[in-house]
């Protein structure tokens, strides 16, 4: 049964855990392992983190939007600012990459969603703001067995 | 509604994060478990199933299990 | 600290524990008892499975919409959907009252909603749609603490 779901909410970092859970919830409705569950949650907390942070540069007056689409076998994950963007994407995405080494960030944000997710997109245009499509499969064996 | 919720009833809401952390701890045996068994990582209804858990309740004990600052540890301190 | 989100999701039953889920995770940063996210879970649940049994007749393809609004002691919760309506909202107010005995419901959705919830008012077009808006007040003593 194909399935979406869209939540829009304030750059607040309370919301962080908000944005993470109601992803998880979301999906369990395809019978995820934990893991699975574990690698969706760190991967929302990552891309919210970084709207919050860089795109918003903590201003928690703006907003953020999450767009979630199901498939029978696959989860898409749309995680969208309108902030500052990003110039150079190639060099965001190196691992260990910051632009914030001041706020001891680790730099692996995008090197872990391209990690636990199968598929990462990431379109940004400097002072529109930045959006990451991400792509997961599930294994097909499981999900036929319910 | 579920697990969760009567334990709380039955001991007192101060003990809700332990009470989580020990559901919690129950699903991670409990995962182990059914990984030998099946030779694969079971899924989140097959471990709801066999603990006699909703799908909520394994939600709500993951995060709990995820942070020591999570919105369920703080609930009641 | 003021927040706000947004939700829409399609009217599928899958869908009710994500909202319900959802909402309460966006709650606990007013960091409430047990109880009070029990009380506002089941609110949710009693919404939206009126959206889709009552305003959709179970049509999957429709979406319903949530918004939750924070102050500093209390949530504004507004469940929204765009199908039949209601024609008599007196009646269907009424404790038992339910336009579908066939389907064993209970009629008693509006009576929990104004039970659990410190103000309940229902806005409804035949035809156009049905929209829930309820307020919890959550005690100052505690919210202060943080
Ligand atoms: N939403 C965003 N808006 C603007 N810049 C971003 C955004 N996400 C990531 N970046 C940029 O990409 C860099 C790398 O991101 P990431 O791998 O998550 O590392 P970190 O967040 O630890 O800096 C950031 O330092 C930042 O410069
Ligand atoms: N979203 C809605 N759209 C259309 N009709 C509704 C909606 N919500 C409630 N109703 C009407 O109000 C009646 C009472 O609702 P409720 O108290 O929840 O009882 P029940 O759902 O058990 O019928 C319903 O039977 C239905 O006729
Ligand atoms: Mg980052
Ligand atoms: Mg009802």
């Amino acid at each position: 049964m194909n399935n979406e779901m869209n939540i829009t909410f304030k750059s607040i970092s309370a919301n962080e855990a908000f944005a993470r859970i109601s992803v998880a919830a979301f999906v369990s409705s395809l019978d995820p392992t934990l893991e699975e569950i574990n690698e969706i949650k760190t991967v929302v907390s990552e891309a919210v983190t970084n709207a919050i942070i860089h795109g918003y540069e903590e201003n928690p007056h703006q907003t953020i939007a999450i767009t979630c689409t199901l498939s029978e076998d696959n989860l898409t994950v749309i995680i969208e600012d309108f902030g500052l963007g990003i110039n150079n994407i190639d060099l965001a995405k190196q691992p260990l990459y910051t632009s914030k080494p001041e706020l001891e960030r680790s730099g692996m944000g995008f090197t872990i969603m391209e990690n636990f997710m199968d598929k990462v997109e990431i379109h940004s245009v400097p002072d529109e703001g930045t959006k990451v499509t991400m792509v997961k499969e599930f294994k097909k064996s499981k999900t036929l067995c319910n | 509604i579920g697990e969760i919720q009567r334990f709380i009833r039955d001991d007192g809401t101060i003990k809700v994060s332990r009470s989580l952390k020990e559901i919690g701890n129950k699903v991670r045996r409990k995962k182990e478990e059914l990984t030998k068994i099946y030779g694969r990582n079971p899924t989140i209804h097959e471990i709801a199933d066999q603990l006699q858990l909703s799908v909520e309740d394994i939600l709500q004990a993951e995060e709990a299990m995820r942070s020591p600052q999570s919105i369920h540890e703080t609930i009641f301190e």
